[in-house]
């Protein structure tokens, strides 16, 4: 049994039947009877109840499980969640990985630096500035923190939710 | 006559001119930064030159670099698109200097009204209408309201020495202004020990609206009328459209005179944007003039016919403008959204990053210049703007109906836009009317802001996409385990519709 | 009001009504067969229904499969495109009788003006000029003489009988009167045992010149003016453009007020098309009418600015027509070209399979009309057209060279186009003189053939283009193999741009 | 030591250096300077002496070795040959194979086919009718040949370059 994570929510979802690109699933307990074909690569073209509707997705880059999904202005972050995957989060705790470390939403660019490693670091305060297209933007730490690690320096380009400094 | 053109500039504008230059038959140099290898506007020109590292203070900016490029491809002529040294007078001069065309004004017109001082003098000169207040500062309290009284309520009480608001004082009503002088003088004095104010007439929620001009070296001068541009967000032209849908033809008429005076004011050459503040009655008054092609050019292209680039190109190569003031006309109704990668859901925070799925819009009435596709890496060294698309339709409801069309159809993944944003604008009342002011968007920040939040069915059918491809993926990969090569699956398809595997 | 339209089409021309549709906040409907499923404008609809096999005459052609989609989806209306069931005037009647409109007109219309000689008579009756000849059959050589004088030379005789050229006679000399009348009958004697002929004015090298109209519900009836389609192959329209470069204002004024007479002889609803075959002295013929939209309807659209399609519901609603025929003009010209799947180098045979690369051309005054996309397999099954593009500029000579630019910039690559060929048309002296009749292919096949030899060192980059994605590819192969999955890969990046691997 | 066969030739190419994407390569004796990128996929953006030139390519799907590369109106096909298939080549001579079946430029249905097996048919004579897009085709045999087999029947979609009747 899979399930998909949106926001809180994890979505159970089951393949009922498939024949060709013709699939009956079932979304907790919501069936959807649906005719799916990927005409261009990253595009579904979905119809269902004769509606005709376009999804756009891509699974990101360093985990396959995790998708960005797409159809006309809105946007879902979601993760593919098997049984494996499943255990080890509940092993773990909610939201246990991220708040270790300080990412960025987007690329940019390294400006200043306000921590080195083992500082203590109080909640609220400014640790790092990452300019992107002219616009910089201060990253603060949102409780009591200690530096275990800074991985980037300043000057550094960097990706989007690449970890920049780890706490401990 | 100039056969090839360097282009110092990239993005949309680069290719926007280089099309032209494709259509006049003269060809096309590219120059390029670090970052920008892989961009549209290198692999459209028919040459391409590097010019430094990303930074463009090392690569767009450097005259020395952009001149030593244009002297290596044998170019005759330089366009600046927009931006970068577009506004240069230096640039303007070295490119004579060098013998080579710079096509757009000479440095005494980019000098002249570049600097907000003499541009108002010299439009004062001209007859052309500014805003009406002091040239010099202020110290006498009884003249300072003589001369509010004579310009006429609101004023703005200015220090002369001053900024960020100090000594700033709006004045509404008769009963307020000593009281208010006062205070500005003694609030200036305390922040920068000068009590001297200037006073200026203050325009409630003004309309932006310029002109278009274009004169050519033997003193013809013409406007290709107005475009509207108060949908500003931070000083950021959003929207723009023509005709202002406030305009009327005698006030239209009247400020094409007053534009084309300003162009010639200053003996201007080329294509060139004539700025007002605009009230709510129509009075209008001078605020700046743009030396060089405006992002929004293509509205007046799209009401006029007219193609702005080839006859920038025209009047560089010194011929005389084809047309009068009286062959030109407005046909039918313009409207420009400049599309942005940013997120309009957070503070319109900039989103670099990588095009994963692009659709542009097609069909009637749509023009879409930009530069990216598919796989393209938007980089973060340079303004965010990816696109600028521009509709025509008969009437101002059909371009609103067909931008609103264009918006939808325009798909795009992997970084934000502003595409939510300027769908809501379409839907705006306020703009439907075309009742709105530069104060339009603050105005209506509330209904602007994009609602994505999915209905339930919306959320099911995205998780099952996800959900699918993840399947159809770990299925694809077993498959490629068991079979090797693609060569060897091809025949096996082929046997097996024959029944047998034969070959 | 209609609030929902089924499009009975597929390809280029569904989309192009939904786009309309879109922008009328009307809700699309699309129809597929098994062939079409992934054909982008079932992606592009509200809604689509499966309608059947591949063969048209299994999906698109069968009326009852449509109606059942309609009343399926709630539509008010259907809307044919071109071609399949768009002059059919069961299909038009069947709508009435389910209580569905028929967007196009009256069964009456549409069997009147299908067929030709009722539809000559009709003509003939509303004073519309047709190619002079005899309506009925001649035995007589007195007789035959006296016509021809009247008609004037030169004609053509034919048998009455007949057909496949016997008994076919071509006269242009007086002297040879009376020779080939007895020779023609005794030729359509032997071969058909009827001598009677027919006689009729033959065109020497015509132009092909067709006029829009515009019908409402309520009597009124307005031309948008000419289209010129001589640029033909097989009587294929290839290229079309507006004005016709050998229009004269007092012509177009007569020929448009007998297009109209022509629509109201049959009390013609909607949009439709009167073609006319023209001599080089504009003497004009009615040859037919299309009681439907045309492939080229955009060049219309581009220099009246009005959008017939939104035109052609609004009459459908039973609205007025929003203008009189003085309130039309036209502003610049038009082009189109037809793009097809298709390899001019090799008799235009058909070239269906999948696009591999596909990059549309953008910016001022084009107009892409299309529906492939990157991925795309062009079936077999239907018409090989792949796009239509239309450019609009302020003067036909900036058209063509705006054409050049965007079939330049059209890269598609897969299958075989005919844009090689197209690029030719828009070369030939003649077409840039604008002196071409329907003979223009023929005359000038031997300059409108491709000829695409490529140079040495194009070859060499090709070579070299070809041999190094090769080794590219080799070498990820190996990568893969050496690494197991993204992720690790990703870490490792990160790792070694830190110096030491850390997570 | 690979060849690129272009036609009637084998171009000999070679890779003199490599440094990123700057690229000096010879064919045969003719030596380039090149920068090139793949800024889409299957589009290579190519820079030499200034000029700025774009060549779409793709591999064909069953042959990784065969290619079609596109440059403005030009199209080529390509054949990389390794020393291994070199090897092959010179043992079987010349176009051996391609003589022994018939098969279409591209995909269609089979309208009619006047051979069977064992068949002796004189050179000139059509074997198949193949349609595509309402128009027919008929394909004739060059030489007298003796039908071994024939892989399609009458209504059959067939691919481009798919072997359709095979020849003794």
């Amino acid at each position: 049994m899979y399930e998909v994570n949106y926001k809180d929510n994890d979505y159970k979802v089951e393949i009922l039947s498939r024949n060709g690109n013709k699939i009956t699933i079932s979304v907790d307990d919501r069936v959807y009877d649906i005719d799916v074909t990927e005409p261009e690569s990253g595009i579904f073209s979905i119809l269902y109840n004769n509606k005709s509707v376009q999804y756009s997705f891509f699974p990101e880059k360093d985990d396959r499980k995790k998708y960005k999904v797409y159809h006309g202005d809105k946007e879902w972050n979601l993760e593919i969640i098997d049984p494996q995957r499943r255990y080890r989060k509940s092993r773990k705790g909610d939201d246990g990985d991220d708040s270790n470390y300080i990412s960025t939403p987007m690329p940019g660019k390294v400006v200043k630096i306000l921590v080195k490693e083992g500082d203590k670091v109080p909640a609220g305060s400014t640790v790092i500035i990452i300019s992107a297209m002219k616009m910089e933007s201060e990253y603060k730490v949102t409780s009591d923190r200690v530096v275990k690690e800074v991985l980037v320096k300043e000057g550094d380009n960097i990706d989007g939710d690449q970890p920049l400094i780890i706490f401990e | 006559m100039i056969k090839k053109i360097l282009v110092a500039n990239r993005g949309e504008i680069a290719i926007r001119v280089m099309r032209s230059c494709r259509e006049a038959g003269i060809k096309s140099v590219a120059v390029y930064s670090e970052a920008d290898r892989d961009s549209m506007h290198v692999r459209y020109a028919d040459e391409a030159y590097y010019i430094g590292p990303a930074p463009s203070n090392q690569s767009y900016l450097v005259i020395d670099n952009i001149i030593k490029a244009a002297k290596d491809s044998g170019a005759d002529a330089i366009h600046p698109g927009y931006g970068f040294l577009s506004e240069n007078a230096e640039f303007s001069d070295r490119c004579k200097k060098e013998g080579i065309i710079f096509i757009g004004p000479s440095s005494y017109a980019i000098n002249t009204m570049g600097d907000k001082i003499t541009a108002r003098k010299t439009m004062q000169a001209a007859n052309v209408p500014v805003v009406p207040g002091t040239t010099e500062p202020i110290q006498d309290i009884k003249e300072a309201v003589e001369i509010i009284k004579k310009i006429g309520l609101p004023v703005m009480i200015k220090a002369s020495a001053g900024g960020g608001g100090k000594g700033m004082r709006l004045v509404r009503e008769e009963k307020d202004i000593i009281s208010s002088v006062s205070a500005a003088k003694s609030e200036a004095k305390a922040a920068f020990g000068d009590d001297a104010v200037y006073i200026e007439k203050f325009i409630e929620s003004p309309h932006h609206i310029e002109f278009q001009i274009l004169c050519d070296k033997h003193g013809n001068c013409v406007h290709l009328f107005e475009r509207e541009c108060s949908v500003q967000r931070r000083h950021q032209k959003v929207v723009e459209e023509t005709p202002s849908p406030i305009m009327t033809q005698e006030v239209r008429d009247e400020m094409g005179k007053h534009a084309v005076a300003a162009a010639k004011a200053v003996n201007y050459e080329g294509a060139g944007t004539i700025e007002f503040i605009v009230d709510d009655n129509l009075n209008y008054y001078f605020l700046e003039m743009n030396t060089r092609l405006q992002v929004e050019h293509p509205i007046t292209e799209a009401v006029t016919g007219v193609d702005l680039v080839v006859e920038q190109i025209r009047v560089a190569n010194g011929e005389k403008l084809s047309f009068r003031q009286e062959d030109l006309s407005q046909k039918g109704h313009a409207i420009e959204v400049r599309v942005y990668a940013e997120d309009p859901e957070n503070n319109f925070m900039p989103s670099p990053g990588q095009i994963k799925y692009l659709h542009e819009p097609l069909g009637p009435g749509i023009r879409h210049d930009g530069y990216i596709y598919p796989g393209y890496k938007i980089p973060m060294e340079y303004d965010p703007m990816i696109s600028k698309m521009i509709v025509w339709a008969n009437d101002r409801e059909g371009a609103i109906k067909r931008m609103k069309r264009a918006l939808e159809d325009y798909i795009l993944t992997g970084v934000k836009t502003s595409i939510p944003f300027l769908k809501k604008v379409m839907d705006a009342p306020d703009f439907a009317n075309g009742k709105y002011t530069t104060q339009f968007i603050e105005k209506n920040m509330d209904i602007l802001m994009p609602d994505n939040e999915p209905d339930q069915e919306e959320t099911d059918i995205a998780v099952i996409t996800a959900f699918i491809d993840f399947l159809n993926k770990e299925e694809n990969a077993k498959n490629e385990i068991r079979t090797a090569g693609s060569s060897k699956n091809y025949w096996k398809e082929f046997g097996r519709r024959k029944g047998v595997l034969r070959l």
